[in-house]
């Protein structure tokens, strides 16, 4: 078994590949597929601590975030046909109303 | 009946729920509603003024807990005493009478209107029975919403900017007593005491600078409410602003709240700091008078004229009540009581007027005398009581806080402020003039009704009060007397006078009243730091 | 009957509440002036009885107190709604009463058919309620509450023709000037208050309690200021100089009003707060000079200014205000008996003389209406010989006029010698009293010679009426009539009760009542006097007599001019206007005192007034307020721009902001 | 042997994830993220909790990523048109760098102390991980779950509200 370090290491890298493509890619759709990749990367560290402490309380939550997600999902993906339907795009750079 | 405060207090609520039940258009029977609700408070509030023991005691007392979270205990801690009592009674009188005065004044949103009357009802009183610092806040609070509202939805022609001025105003203020207050608590809880508890915390000592600090906080929030000069530029905006009701409450009771929350809290809670600065609060009082007198002489507009004579009668109050003498405290909770009745009564005049001509400026009436007699006696009786002639109720109030506020330090102040005397004639009698007196020559004025029955039932019950309190005011101030007594004992560790060495009593008989022995007048003066 | 002393304010406090609540549905003018009359006649009979009771006491049992109930207690102040029976305040209710009973009669027939008739009433019983419980209150509050009582029932009477602007001006001018003297009362008040309280710890403002314990004030000091405060007081309500210009426009207000309030009682009222506290005054010489001095200064003054009038009442207003000045002079120079003395008998022929002026005006009125005339009814260029027309009204005129002008044998005279005589002969002033005793005798004489005067521009000489108008002129009615009668004959006699010494021994050892009655309500008083009076002031009977004779000698002058300008030379005026065009048209203005007020106090006012709100209200404070608002708007006008609405942004700057707390929390 | 394994999942998790926010079609990207899910559910299995590994298969890959590709296909949605911003990736590498760097020195800065709590992999082998999970979920946390399915029922309303054609 591999200690803990390893898939802490893992979901680092994981979370960061998530960051930048939050902050590089304009399709709201990718985006909106990096922050789960994130939110992945954070489950995995749950998971792993769980495992290393003992506890089950982190996969618990993992299965919170999961919910969260699909919620999450769910309303995303609607918002986006919402403002495709709108505007023909889902460029981020096109929800761009909300400004001063 | 254990809990007849707490009744009082949310009965009003009680009408709201009622009234949400009642569909928005059947107009009468919201108005009939929340007109019962606010006379029912009333009649259950009377059992308060009739059960009260002349005593310096708060009286029934309710005292629960109600949040703890983390170091904050706040408890559900209420009751009146002498200072209190009457100003609830005011409340619950003033209420069905502000109710009653808006049957036909407003039209629109009549539900939302009687529910904010309602809800500032329950703020209000809530206000003046906490005996729980954060209870206090949080009814000081409530108090402003449904005012704003009042203001901002059924007000003239500039509300809005009237009322975010009002609300702006008196956060400012509110938001400072609230981290003095937050302060204060910690420091109670250094010294022991567990929660927000008014009665404990009076006992706490606090050393004079922490003391000028928290006064410097809660008599600034008080001071916008009060409001005192020059802090009183949101009262003529928001008075003429708002519905009559609105200005009706405002002046009668609202107002209150400043001049009461010194009385409550500033004074008893930080009696050093607030000897240190009566010099600074009477010379502000003393300016309020004539300045707003003077500024009240030149208006036209009858409402803002009596929105600044409210100013330059709660510097009256303001004066007397920083005279930290029997008969200055007792006048000034008189003249807060006698304001209430007669500047109630005069907003409500002006909104008769308003109602028939929806104009205010003075220039536009005239004569009003030969169509109106019924309504030309009952303004001249206000008049006359606002003026503070000796039979009605304002000169009681007047004479007490002048004579007390002599027999202070601050007798100079004193003088300059009885000039007031002088200038309240000048200008109340001028607008009474400009608009009762002289040829009914504006055709539109020359079919102007007289009151109304519902207009005299409405104005018959202050009158009765303004001759009663000017006549035989010696129930009101015998409520009120132990309660003073205590609070001036309360606010007496520095010395007050200089003077006064060792007095002998060349009348052996008959002089009980001496209440302050001179030996202990004479604490060494200001060496608390 | 002492203990029934509450009745005395009671009587004209129910005409009062039911004039006024019902006044409107009786409609019978006879059934509410009645009622009207009957409640002041009612404290008439009351004050007759306590009157005889106490006569049948000895002098020094002649003080009682009366606590109808209490009424603000608080700490030591302790103020009851009580009433002080003495000498002094039974002569005050007896002239309060009969007089106002009087008036009240005369004011059935003369405001006959006036719209209005029931508030006339009603404001009437009021006003004599307020003057009982000023002369009866045994303390200063009580005082006070009738001391402003007085001054509404002023104002309300004064405007009773509220649809003249002039009215409503002259009501609100009387009501301001009063209230400027009470701010004096109550500093007064509060003076003592607290000298007494903090010094002595007797904390009162009960006269009698003041009384017992004046001992202890100290000559001068504290007690001038006091006094002071006080006499502007008595200066606002009796209309001494500076605050006298209310007065002659008071006179806007119906005739029986100017005679019951600005002849007889409200205007006395300044004299017998004095008096009623002369044991404080008399502690303070400094004081009593003043009041000397503003008695005299306004005794001349007004006497100018009634010369050059031709309106009838204000010549009477001015006279009013003259002989005030007297009454004054009296108690400023100790002579506190002469002045009461004075109150008293002016109360009687002035009050003749308004209500005979009334009559005049009345009929004149009545006459100049049937000839659709516009001519002033009041003035007197418009009347003349009028005599024949009316001859009781002018009987009992003429009678009050001898009196007022200080013919031996009226009541006058007996009252103005007094006082002449006093401010020469009292010892308080030293040099000054001459100068006194001058400044009066030439008021005298202008006195006499303003008033006859008006006699005889009004009664004789030829009718310069409107021949068609003239016809309409007639007697009075006896309701009228009656009351003129009584008051004149009581301008006759009334003198007669305080005789002086001289007079009175060689009448064969009549006593002067008066003084008698008086003495042991300034007994206090002239005890304190001797301690400071300048002593040898003992002055020979003939200088006396001669002084009496000269100030007879005085009036005739006066009257002889008056009788060489006004009936044997009538051109003889006009000339004196014409060579002395700027002096006559100073007098004829009143010395522009008002336009002086105007311009020196009221106007300022006002400029000040719209300055501090245009100027320091909305520019200042609420500049302030405004200019916080709006420079929180300012910065968030500037940093909303960072509001791109662009997610990326947003994105990225959170992003960051995470990598750099995280970071600095990791390598911290 | 398992130290091996490990490595290789982490190589596809990486390049897939790699591949996530580089490939041009978003389909692709879905593809691929649907890949690093797997890695991840493999992930669980070796840290002995297979019925999270199932959850993950079956929520993630199953559903999330279904409706995502549905979604995708529905806007048919085409290649990024937009031209690259260059400096704007190198900058984002940047930040993720530094998430990383700040990450991986927490982690091996910490020392964690590891006290073993009672569910060692014997005991979860012993009773099983799918039993755990629901005594945990059904006992400790029953007020959250049930939160959580308010959650989720809001989310239901809101999306369908969203998606119909007139907002």
């Amino acid at each position: 078994m591999e200690n803990l370090n390893s898939y802490l290491i893992v979901s680092a890298i994981l979370f960061s590949i998530g960051t930048i493509g939050v902050l590089t890619r304009k399709n709201a759709i990718v985006m909106f597929m990096c922050i789960e990749l994130m939110l992945n990367a954070v489950n995995l560290t749950f998971v792993a601590f769980s495992r290393y402490l003992g506890n089950l309380d982190g996969q618990v939550f993992v299965f919170f975030v999961m919910t969260v997600a699909a919620a999450e999902a769910a309303v995303g993906l609607a918002l986006m046909i919402a403002f495709y339907n709108n505007r023909e795009s889902i460029d981020v750079d096109d929800v761009n109303l909300m400004k001063w | 009946m254990s809990n007849l405060l707490s009744l009082t207090t949310f009965l009003p609520v009680l009408g709201v729920l009622l009234l949400l039940f009642v569909p928005k258009d059947s107009k009468s029977v919201l108005r009939g509603v929340a007109l019962a609700v606010t006379a029912v408070t009333f009649v259950v509030s009377l059992p308060i003024l009739t059960g009260f023991q002349t005593n310096a005691e708060f009286q029934f007392v309710e005292n629960m807990p109600w949040i703890a979270a983390g170091p904050f205990v706040m408890r559900y801690n209420i009751g009146v005493d002498g200072i209190s009592l009457w100003l609830v009674i005011l409340t619950t009188f003033i209420m069905p009478i502000a109710v009653l005065s808006t049957f036909t004044a407003v039209e629109e949103k009549v539900k939302e209107y009687m529910i904010c009357l309602l809800l500032l009802e329950t703020g209000m009183l809530g206000a003046f029975i906490s005996l729980d610092l954060f209870l206090f806040y949080i009814f000081w609070e409530v108090m402003l919403i449904p005012m704003y509202f009042m203001i901002g939805i059924w007000g003239g022609k500039n509300r809005i900017y009237a009322a975010v001025k009002f609300f702006v105003y008196t956060m400012v203020g509110s938001l400072l007593m609230l981290v003095a207050l937050i302060f204060l608590y910690f420091k109670g809880l250094e010294a022991g005491i567990p929660d927000f508890g008014l009665l404990q915390l009076f006992n706490l000592k606090l050393d004079l600078s922490t003391q000028i600090w928290l006064f410097m906080a809660f008599a600034f929030a008080f001071a916008i409410k009060v409001p005192m000069f020059p802090l009183h530029t949101w009262l003529p905006d928001a008075h003429t602003e708002a519905p009559t009701a609105g200005s009706v409450i405002l002046a009668a009771i609202l107002l209150k709240m400043g001049t009461y929350g010194y009385v409550r809290f500033a004074m008893p809670l930080f009696p050093e700091a607030a000897h240190k600065f009566a010099p600074v609060i009477a010379t502000l009082a003393v300016i309020g008078i004539v300045y707003a007198s003077l500024v009240a002489m030149m208006q036209e507009d009858v409402k803002k004229l009596v929105a600044y004579s409210s100013v330059a009668h709660l510097g009256f109050v303001m004066l007397g009540v920083f005279a930290f003498n029997q008969q200055g405290i007792t006048g000034g909770m008189l003249q807060m009581l006698n304001h209430g009745v007669s500047t109630g009564a005069l907003f409500l005049i002006v909104g008769f007027i308003y109602e028939r001509r929806h104009t205010r400026l003075i220039t536009d009436f005239g004569g009003l005398s030969k169509q109106m007699p019924v309504f030309a006696t009952i303004f001249m009786i206000v008049t006359f009581s606002s003026i503070g002639l000796p039979g009605t109720n304002g000169f009681v109030g007047e004479f007490l806080v002048l004579i007390g506020a002599f027999e202070s330090e601050l007798r100079w102040w004193t003088i300059v402020a009885t000039s007031g005397v002088i200038l309240s004639a000048v200008y109340m009698l001028w607008v009474f003039q400009r608009v009762m007196f002289g040829e009914l020559d504006n055709p539109k004025n020359q079919k102007l009704l007289d009151l109304n029955a519902r207009e005299v039932g409405i104005m018959v019950p202050l009158i009765a009060l303004i001759f009663f309190m000017g006549l035989y005011p010696k129930p009101f101030i015998d409520k009120m007397d132990p309660a003073i007594k205590k609070l001036v004992s309360q606010v007496r560790p520095v010395s007050m006078t200089a003077q006064a060495p060792a007095a002998i009593p060349v009348m052996p008989a008959g002089h009980p009243g001496m209440e302050i022995p001179a030996a202990e007048q004479n604490l060494p003066a200001g060496n608390a730091h | 009957m002492f203990d029934n002393v509450w009745l005395i304010p009671l009587f004209p406090l129910i005409g009062f509440l039911i004039n006024g609540f019902f006044g409107k549905k009786i409609k019978n003018e006879a059934v509410i002036g009645g009622i009207g009359t009957l409640m002041i006649f009612l404290s008439f009979i009351v004050s007759c009885g306590i009157l005889m009771q106490m006569i049948g006491l000895p002098a020094e049992q002649r003080v009682f107190e009366k606590v109808v109930f209490p009424w603000i207690h608080s700490g030591n102040l302790k103020v009851d709604m009580a009433f002080l029976l003495d000498p002094l305040s039974c002569v005050m209710i007896m002239v309060v009463t009969g007089v106002g009973t009087l008036i009240h009669l005369y004011s059935i027939g003369y405001m006959h058919g006036e719209e209005g008739f029931y508030r006339f009433f009603a404001y009437l019983n009021l006003f004599c309620m307020s003057m009982l419980l000023l002369v009866l209150g045994n303390n200063m509050l009580v005082m006070f509450i009738g001391w402003e009582g007085v001054g509404l029932c002023s104002y309300l009477l004064i405007g009773y023709y509220f649809h003249k602007k002039s009215a409503g001006d002259a009501a609100k001018k009387a009501f301001v000037m009063n209230r400027v003297g009470d701010f004096g009362f109550l500093i007064g008040m509060f003076t003592l208050f607290w000298w007494f309280g903090s010094n002595h710890n007797i904390w009162t403002i009960n006269f009698t309690e003041i009384k017992a314990a004046s001992h202890l004030l100290p000559y001068g000091g504290v007690v001038t200021v006091a006094t002071l405060c006080f006499f502007l007081g008595a200066t606002g309500k009796s209309a001494q100089l500076p605050l006298y210009t209310w007065l002659p426009d008071a006179m806007e207000g119906p005739t029986p009003v100017s005679a019951l309030i600005h002849a007889a009682t409200m205007v006395t009222a300044g004299v017998y707060m004095i008096g009623r506290m002369s044991f404080v005054f008399i502690k303070s010489p400094e004081t009593m000079m003043v009041v000397a001095v503003i008695g005299a200064a306004t005794a001349i003054f007004a006497a100018t200014i009634g010369t050059a009038q031709n309106d009838i009442k204000r010549v009477l207003a001015y006279s009013t205000v003259s002989q005030l000045g007297f009454m004054f002079l009296a108690m400023g120079v100790g002579a506190f008996t002469a002045g009461i003395f004075h109150l008293m008998t002016h109360a009687f022929f002035k009050a003749c003389l308004f209500l005979g002026s009334g009559s005049v005006i009345h009929s004149m009125h009545h006459a100049l209406h049937h000839a659709h005339s516009h001519d002033d009814a009041q003035d007197m260029r418009n009347m003349g010989g009028l005599k024949s027309a009316m001859p009781i009204t002018f009987i009992t005129f003429l009678v009050s006029t001898i009196a007022i002008a200080g013919i031996p044998g009226f009541s006058g005279f007996f009252s103005k010698d007094e006082i002449l005589w006093q401010a020469f002969s009292n010892p308080f002033h030293g040099q000054l009293n001459m100068v006194l005793w001058g400044v009066g005798a030439i008021a005298a004489c202008f006195t006499a010679f303003y008033m006859f005067r008006l006699v005889f521009m009004t009664f004789f000489g030829e009718c310069r009426i409107t021949p068609k108008a003239k016809g309409h002129l007639h007697e009075s009615p006896l309701v009228i009539t009656i009351p003129l009668m009584v008051l004149g004959l009581l301008a006759v006699v009334g003198g007669y009760i305080g005789l002086p010494k001289l007079i009175g021994d060689m009448l064969g050892g009549i006593p002067n009542y008066f003084e008698h009655w008086l003495e042991p309500v300034f007994a206090q008083a002239h005890e304190y006097s001797t301690q400071y009076a300048h002593a040898g002031g003992h002055h020979s009977h003939s200088l006396e007599w001669g002084l009496m004779g000269l100030s007879v000698v005085i009036a005739l002058i006066g009257i002889t001019i008056a009788f060489t300008l006004y009936i044997k030379n009538t051109e003889l005026p006009g000339k004196f206007t014409a060579t002395f065009p700027a002096l006559h048209r100073a007098v004829y203005n009143k010395w522009y005192m008002d336009e002086l007020y105007d311009f020196a106090i009221v106007n300022p006012c006002k400029a000040l007034g719209r300055f501090l709100w245009k100027g320091f209200d909305v520019v200042v404070i609420d500049g302030i307020v405004n200019g916080v608002a709006n420079v929180v708007l300012g910065f968030s006008g500037i940093f909303r721009f960072i509001q791109s609405g662009l997610i990326g942004n947003y994105a990225w700057s959170m992003a960051f902001g995470v990598v750099v707390i995280l970071g600095y929390y990791v390598f911290k | 042997m398992e130290t091996l394994f490990f490595a290789i999942i982490t190589l596809v998790a990486v390049v897939s994830a790699i591949l996530v926010i580089t490939c041009k079609n978003p389909i692709n990207s879905a593809l691929s993220l649907i890949l690093t899910f797997f890695c991840l559910a493999t992930y669980y299995v070796m840290l002995d909790a297979p019925f999270m590994a199932a959850v993950q298969v079956m929520v993630y890959a199953g559903a999330i990523m279904v409706l995502i590709v549905f979604v995708i296909m529905l806007l048919n949605v085409r290649v990024d048109a937009h031209k690259k911003q260059t400096h704007k990736v190198a900058l984002g590498c940047i930040i993720g760098l530094f998430t990383l760097i700040n990450t991986a020195f927490l982690i091996f800065k910490s020392r964690a102390a590891m006290p073993m709590g009672p569910y060692n992999g014997s005991i979860i082998k012993q009773i099983g991980h799918t039993e755990l999970i629901g005594k945990e979920m059904f006992t400790t946390f029953l007020l959250p779950f049930e939160i959580t399915s308010i959650l989720l029922l809001v989310a239901i309303i809101g999306a369908v509200i969203l998606a119909k054609k007139k907002i």
